[in-house]
């Protein structure tokens, strides 16, 4: 072996993935600004933008993280919006802060529910189930229309202003603030997480689950667990949407929802939190040209972009993007 | 010495056909067994029933002279009984020392931290370098598992059984698929295990069944036909006759 | 997101628009997805007025800008609502084809001081969210009220109500039953079935076994109808001598091809039939079937759209193109004008639309196409809904 | 007792009707293991073709599903060459992705080319009307899916389990590599089951038309639908989609009768239990 470098030294080039937390944040924190600057005046959809990432990144957790394929997972976010706007509309408890915390919390009961169904099959069946999972949501909430609002939505949502200063008012700007905060540290927090001792044995599971029973490790246990935290990443998007909007209607619990975000994490490259939030804003951004250049078939432009995807970018944008920056990096080496 | 591993009596049928049929052994602690037996013999379905993938029809296992038979597979890896797979299990896109830490978290029951990287907590990381040092793959340990050599897959396949710490350990043909000019690396890998582990191979390499085994199990139709000596097992008329049955000429086991 | 921004006005306008910043309208509709043909129809009602009456009020220009809600997506269009007012700097917001779409956006409007007017919503509380609403549309109440004293005056007594389950599906049911149980007849069962329904034999059966002598009957718009009508003809209920009553949603003319001597004879209520016979229709529908493209597509948003940008420009007249949404709903409360769809007023309380409701009949007509055929007026309803709710 | 015999045979009749329309997905999902979510885009491509060929060339009904099932197998071939080709034995999640946006772009398509209103396939005067069975009436065009169901069952059973094409495509699916060893040229056998798969998706969306119209948003509208009929039943198996359609047009109609408020309930717990107790779908290939 000629190129033996000792286990020391390679173990500091790997340690400077650490100074990609500090990267991913001022990214984060960059493109956030450069959004703030080139849409002064457009920041409900900036806000819009943050909560269908948070889903993104917490549908990343389970499908890029632990190989789980569901098409169900607005399941989770809808239940922390719905919770969210309850507890404003009925309650009358118009805290932000004890709405996220509502959110947060629903979110990640619906994970365990979902969870424990959803990973009682594999594969084909798994998408299935999970697809019957939220539609089961979305007629639940259309029932429960005294709680919900059902097909009409849920108004008379009215959030106090942030420490009593900051209101949420029509130009967006706390919500978009808000929002920004609640991303980076939710970021952060999961950088920590997919890194961490649990974040590896998930991908472990997600490989090879039979592998990691042979290590002594519980899948289930640990799925079930991850379905949980992904909930509350899902809450926090849902109650944004709640607290942002002031409304929840029956789309936050749809199977479109669900597909949609599915999309958006694929076209971006699972498994990787940069691609969960590319895909996001590239799917969106993109969207919204689209739309404006061809107003009534930009559908079209959008499928065409999608097979482009896969035919030239298979990993996803982002992971398709790293893959190559990585081959280029051991060319020189 | 009292056995560490111990099967009695394990029966399995499947349909009316008796895939293990009546097998008793008993292993104490720095055993190192070989169990060899034609292609159909049922050494597949012991293995499972031994891990807790299957579920015997009746008989016990007991490891450390606590009876596991009803405890399942997980639950008999956390009381050291630990495996590795003839096709080697590893996860393409993780390193060897991401493999290595991952087993010795879960030993520790560490596996579930949310928090911190263990390639920062130096207790991990020390028993880390020095497994995959003493196993020769040191210089790859940040390496992807998919970019480096097959046999030195199989290394970090025992490196992963090791890191787990066990007390009872079936190694599933651990040099399959390995080119000869690997071998002698696996050879001597497994000539370094702890002395005072418990160590059942599988295996076909008769040779590596002579250097390696201090006593050899011949199983054939679901039982036991032989367990002794290396030194004897060619010259027993069941076994011969066991392996001729099945095979042209007996030139493997000569 | 899906944001649609084409401008209405010619570049010429564009061009001479130097000395006055035009006043903006922005149009939340769902222009593609499942309802893609409904939003069409809002754009035509649109375009067919300003080409009609001109783009410009006095001396502004008018420019539309429109934002596409594919379907029901009440954070989404709040989202859109917030981006025209403070980006685009709309001075008004109309379309609305979805309730949740357009309650989602009734608190901002006062602090956007932009009024709103609704062309399709049929939920009646939603004028009651905000005094800045005006909606030039219909309820479902209003639309539903009707039928249920045509149903009894047929001689049918015993109805069995059948209906989607959603907001306005609710809504038709009630509305139904309140009417008909006033004039003294008996809604013997009342059915809600799932929105997404394909195959309704299972609930041909039951109408059979309710013993009900007429169905009322709700479905959104679209390809569900068709399917409800064919199970009706291909069960025997109509051979049975079941009558068939329901809003017009059911036999909305886009939908008429396709559902061919099937729907022949079905009675429905409604407040516009493009088949209206008028002057103020003919120039109507012949300037919206230009717009559209194809006669077979226009529909019933189509006028609501095109009433609402003659209320939008009777604002714009009042407040001189100045911003004050205040001053620009006062002066269009008790607006009567000739509508192509009849005489309609703007109701001062509820700032909803006070029209006809017309039963029709589906019927060939002589070139062969299918129409709605009007038979009977019911003048001047106003929403019975918001009575109800009280 | 008039009433179970009834819904009896409105379970049996719309059964049938998802059969005829969710089978050829099976064939793609099952023995070509693609997630085909274009499999509705097929299907309407053949409404509309079979509704031009029907309205505006003036063809009969028979002449109409002939070129309805030709013309979107033709269309198809292109597809099945440059795009479906490069997912064979890609991740899931790619071809899910690849083939939401083939259904995107015929959205698009479709919308602009034939407009966004409801389309008919006018039925063969043998067909309209309703034939009375004694103790209620049914419309004739359901017997006939009836029929259809039936023989397209039989049919792909033959070809699969009977004929030397079914032995090549299965050695194909199991083992790619040791067939195409074997002197099996895979790469046709998966064009011919595409064809297959495609002409069944245009069959099924002409003869079904009369209960899922034809429209732009069909692609995406019944996507679920035939997606979970075909996993509950065992992606790939024929007896096994039979089965399931049965099943769940059993279940959703019984449903519907009884309990309409409570449909989409009844459904879709069915799916979960039924999945819970069979992870692989009644009649799933091992894999």
């Amino acid at each position: 072996m000629a190129l033996v470098m000792n286990s020391e030294n390679e173990r500091l080039q790997h340690q400077r993935r650490f100074s990609g937390d500090l990267i991913g944040i001022t990214a984060i924190v960059a493109i956030g600004a450069i959004g703030y600057f080139v849409f002064p005046d457009n920041l409900a959809l900036l806000t819009r933008m943050i909560t269908i990432a948070l889903l993104v990144l917490s549908l990343d957790l389970v499908t890029g993280y632990c190989g789980v394929a569901t098409l169900g997972h607005a399941a989770l976010f809808g239940s922390g919006a719905y919770a969210a706007g309850i507890l404003s509309a009925h309650y009358g408890i118009n805290d932000p802060l004890l709405m996220m915390l509502a959110g947060i919390a629903a979110g990640a009961i619906a994970g365990l529910l979902s969870g424990a169904i959803i990973l009682r099959a594999h594969g084909l069946p798994q998408l299935v189930l999970s697809i019957a999972l939220i539609h089961l949501f979305h007629e639940f909430a259309n029932k429960a229309s005294s709680w919900t609002g059902g097909s009409d939505g849920l108004s008379g949502i009215a959030p106090d202003p942030i420490f009593g200063l900051f209101e949420f008012d029509l130009y967006g700007q706390t919500a978009f603030f808000f929002g920004m905060t609640l991303l980076l540290v939710v970021f952060v927090l999961l950088r920590f997480l997919v890194r961490s001792p649990f974040g590896m044995l998930c991908r472990g599971i997600r490989q090879d689950p039979l592998r990691i029973r042979a290590m002594g490790g519980s899948p289930m246990a640990a799925l079930i667990r991850m379905y949980v935290i992904s909930g509350a990443v899902a809450g926090v998007g849902g109650a944004l949407n709640a607290i942002s909007t002031q409304v929840v209607g029956l789309d936050s619990l749809s199977f479109t929802q669900s597909a949609e975000a599915l999309v958006m994490l694929v076209l971006g490259g699972t498994g990787s939190l940069f691609g969960a939030l590319s895909g996001t804003v590239i799917f969106m951004l993109f969207e919204d040209y689209v739309s404006a250049a061809n107003p009534f078939h930009w559908l079209t432009m959008v499928g065409a972009l999608l097979i482009a995807v896969v035919l030239f970018a298979p990993k996803g944008l982002f992971g398709t993007a790293a893959a190559f920056v990585r081959r280029r990096k051991e060319a020189r080496a | 010495m009292n056995p560490v591993f111990e099967v009695s009596n394990l029966r399995k049928a499947f349909g009316g056909l008796a895939v293990t049929n009546d097998v008793s052994l008993a292993m104490a602690p720095g055993d190192r067994v070989a169990l060899i037996g034609p292609n159909g013999a049922g050494k597949t379905t012991f293995v499972n029933l031994v891990t807790g993938n299957l579920s015997p029809d009746s008989g016990e296992v007991r490891l450390g002279g606590e009876a596991v038979t009803k405890i399942d597979a997980v639950g008999r890896v956390k009381r050291g009984l630990v495996r590795s797979f003839q096709v080697t299990r590893l996860f393409q896109d993780m390193t060897p020392a991401e493999h290595v830490g991952l087993a010795v978290l879960q030993r520790d029951g560490k596996a579930k931290r949310a928090f911190g990287n263990f390639l920062a907590m130096s207790d991990v990381m020390t028993e880390v370098d020095e497994l995959l040092g003493k196993l020769g793959l040191a210089s790859l340990m940040h390496r992807r598992v998919s970019e480096i050599a097959y046999g030195q897959q199989r290394l970090l396949e025992i490196a992963v059984a090791l890191a787990l710490k066990p007390k009872v350990l079936l190694l599933d043909e651990p040099a399959a698929g390995v080119p000869q000019s690997d071998t002698g690396r696996i050879e001597q890998a497994l000539a370094d295990l702890p002395g005072d582990l418990a160590v059942l191979m599988i295996e076909h390499d008769m040779d590596l069944v002579f250097r390696f085994a201090k006593r050899v199990i011949v199983l054939a139709a679901g039982a036991i036909i032989f367990d002794g000596l290396p030194a004897d097992v060619t010259r027993d008329a069941r076994v011969r006759e066991a392996y001729l049955g099945s095979y042209a000429n007996a030139s493997h086991i000569a | 997101m899906k944001k649609l921004v084409f401008a209405a006005v010619a570049a010429v306008a564009i061009g001479t628009s130097a000395y006055a910043d035009p006043i903006k309208v922005g149009v939340i509709g769902p222009f593609s997805g499942p309802f893609a043909l409904q939003g069409k129809n809002f754009k035509a009602g649109i375009d067919a007025y300003m080409a009609v009456n001109g783009n410009t009020v006095g001396s502004d220009t008018v420019e539309i800008v429109y934002r596409d809600v594919p379907q029901p997506d009440p954070a989404q269009s709040k989202a859109l609502a917030q981006e025209l007012i403070v980006k685009e700097k709309v001075q008004y917001l109309a379309g609305f084809y979805f309730t949740p779409d357009a309650m989602a956006v009734t608190p901002i409007l006062k602090q956007g001081n932009v009024p709103m007017v609704i062309m399709n919503a049929a939920t009646s509380a939603i004028v009651t969210k905000s005094p800045l609403v005006v909606r030039t549309s219909f309820t479902t109440w209003q639309t539903s009220t009707p039928i249920a004293k045509v149903a009894f005056d047929a001689g049918v007594k015993k109805v069995i109500s059948v209906v989607s389950d959603y907001g306005p599906g609710v809504d038709a049911e009630n509305a139904f039953k309140a009417g008909f149980e006033k004039a003294g007849g008996q809604v013997v069962e009342a059915i809600r079935m799932p929105l997404a329904t394909n195959d309704f034999s299972p609930i041909m059966q039951r109408i059979k076994d309710s013993g009900a002598q007429g169905v009322f009957a709700f479905l959104p718009s679209g390809p569900t109808t068709l399917g409800f009508v064919k199970a009706y003809n291909e069960n025997g209920l109509k051979a049975a001598g079941i009558k068939f009553f329901a809003p017009g949603d059911l036999t909305q003319e886009s939908d008429l091809p396709a559902l061919g001597d099937a729907a022949l004879g079905i009675q429905t209520t409604f407040h516009y039939a493009v088949s209206h016979d008028s002057p103020e229709n003919k120039a109507f529908v012949e300037a919206a079937t230009k717009a559209i493209g194809n006669k077979a597509e226009l529909s019933f948003p189509a006028v609501s759209a095109y009433d609402g940008m003659y209320v939008i420009y009777k604002m714009i007249e009042a407040t001189g193109g100045k911003q004050d949404a205040e001053k620009a709903v006062d002066a269009v409360k008790g607006l009567a004008w000739a509508s192509p769809r009849g005489p309609v007023s703007i109701d001062p309380e509820s700032r909803h639309i006070t029209q006809n409701i017309y039963l029709r009949e589906v019927a060939k007509s002589d070139d062969g196409t299918y129409i709605n055929k009007e038979i009977q007026t019911f003048e001047k309803q106003g929403d019975p809904g918001l009575a109800a709710a009280k | 007792m008039q009433t179970v015999f009834s819904i009896a045979v409105d379970a049996l009749a719309y059964g049938m009707v998802l059969f005829v329309i969710s089978i050829g997905l099976s064939v793609t999902m099952g023995l070509m293991r693609v997630v085909n979510l274009a499999h509705g885009a097929f299907a309407m491509i053949g409404g509309y073709i079979a509704s031009y060929a029907a309205r505006d060339l003036g063809l009969g009904y028979a002449a109409a599903v002939i070129a309805a099932v030709v013309a979107t197998i033709i269309i198809a071939i292109p597809l099945e060459r440059f795009l479906y080709r490069r997912i064979y034995g890609a991740p899931e999640l790619t071809q899910v992705l690849m083939t939401i946006g083939i259904t995107f772009c015929v959205i698009g398509i479709a919308n602009y080319a034939m407009g966004p209103t409801l389309k008919t396939i006018p039925l063969a005067g043998a067909l309209q009307g309703s034939a009375d069975l004694g103790f209620r009436t049914i419309p004739v065009h359901r017997l006939f899916v009836i029929l259809c169901g039936l023989a397209v069952a039989l049919a792909l059973w033959f070809a699969i389990e009977r004929t030397s094409f079914g032995v090549k495509l299965r050695a194909s699916v199991d083992d790619a590599a040791m067939a195409a060893a074997l002197g099996v040229r895979t790469e046709i056998i998966y064009a011919v089951s595409f064809a297959v798969a495609v002409g069944l998706a245009a069959f099924g969306g002409v003869v079904g038309a009369e209960l899922l119209p034809v429209e732009p948003y069909y692609a995406l509208r019944y996507m679920v639908t035939f997606l979970v009929v075909v996993s509950v039943g065992g992606a790939g198996s024929i007896p096994g989609a039979l089965i399931a359609c049965l099943l769940l047009g059993a279940i959703d109609t019984t449903g519907r009768y009884l309990m309409p408020e409570f449909g989409e309930f009844f459904f879709y717990l069915a799916v979960i239990a039924i999945i819970c107790v069979f992870p692989r779908g009644l009649a799933g290939r091992v894999k």
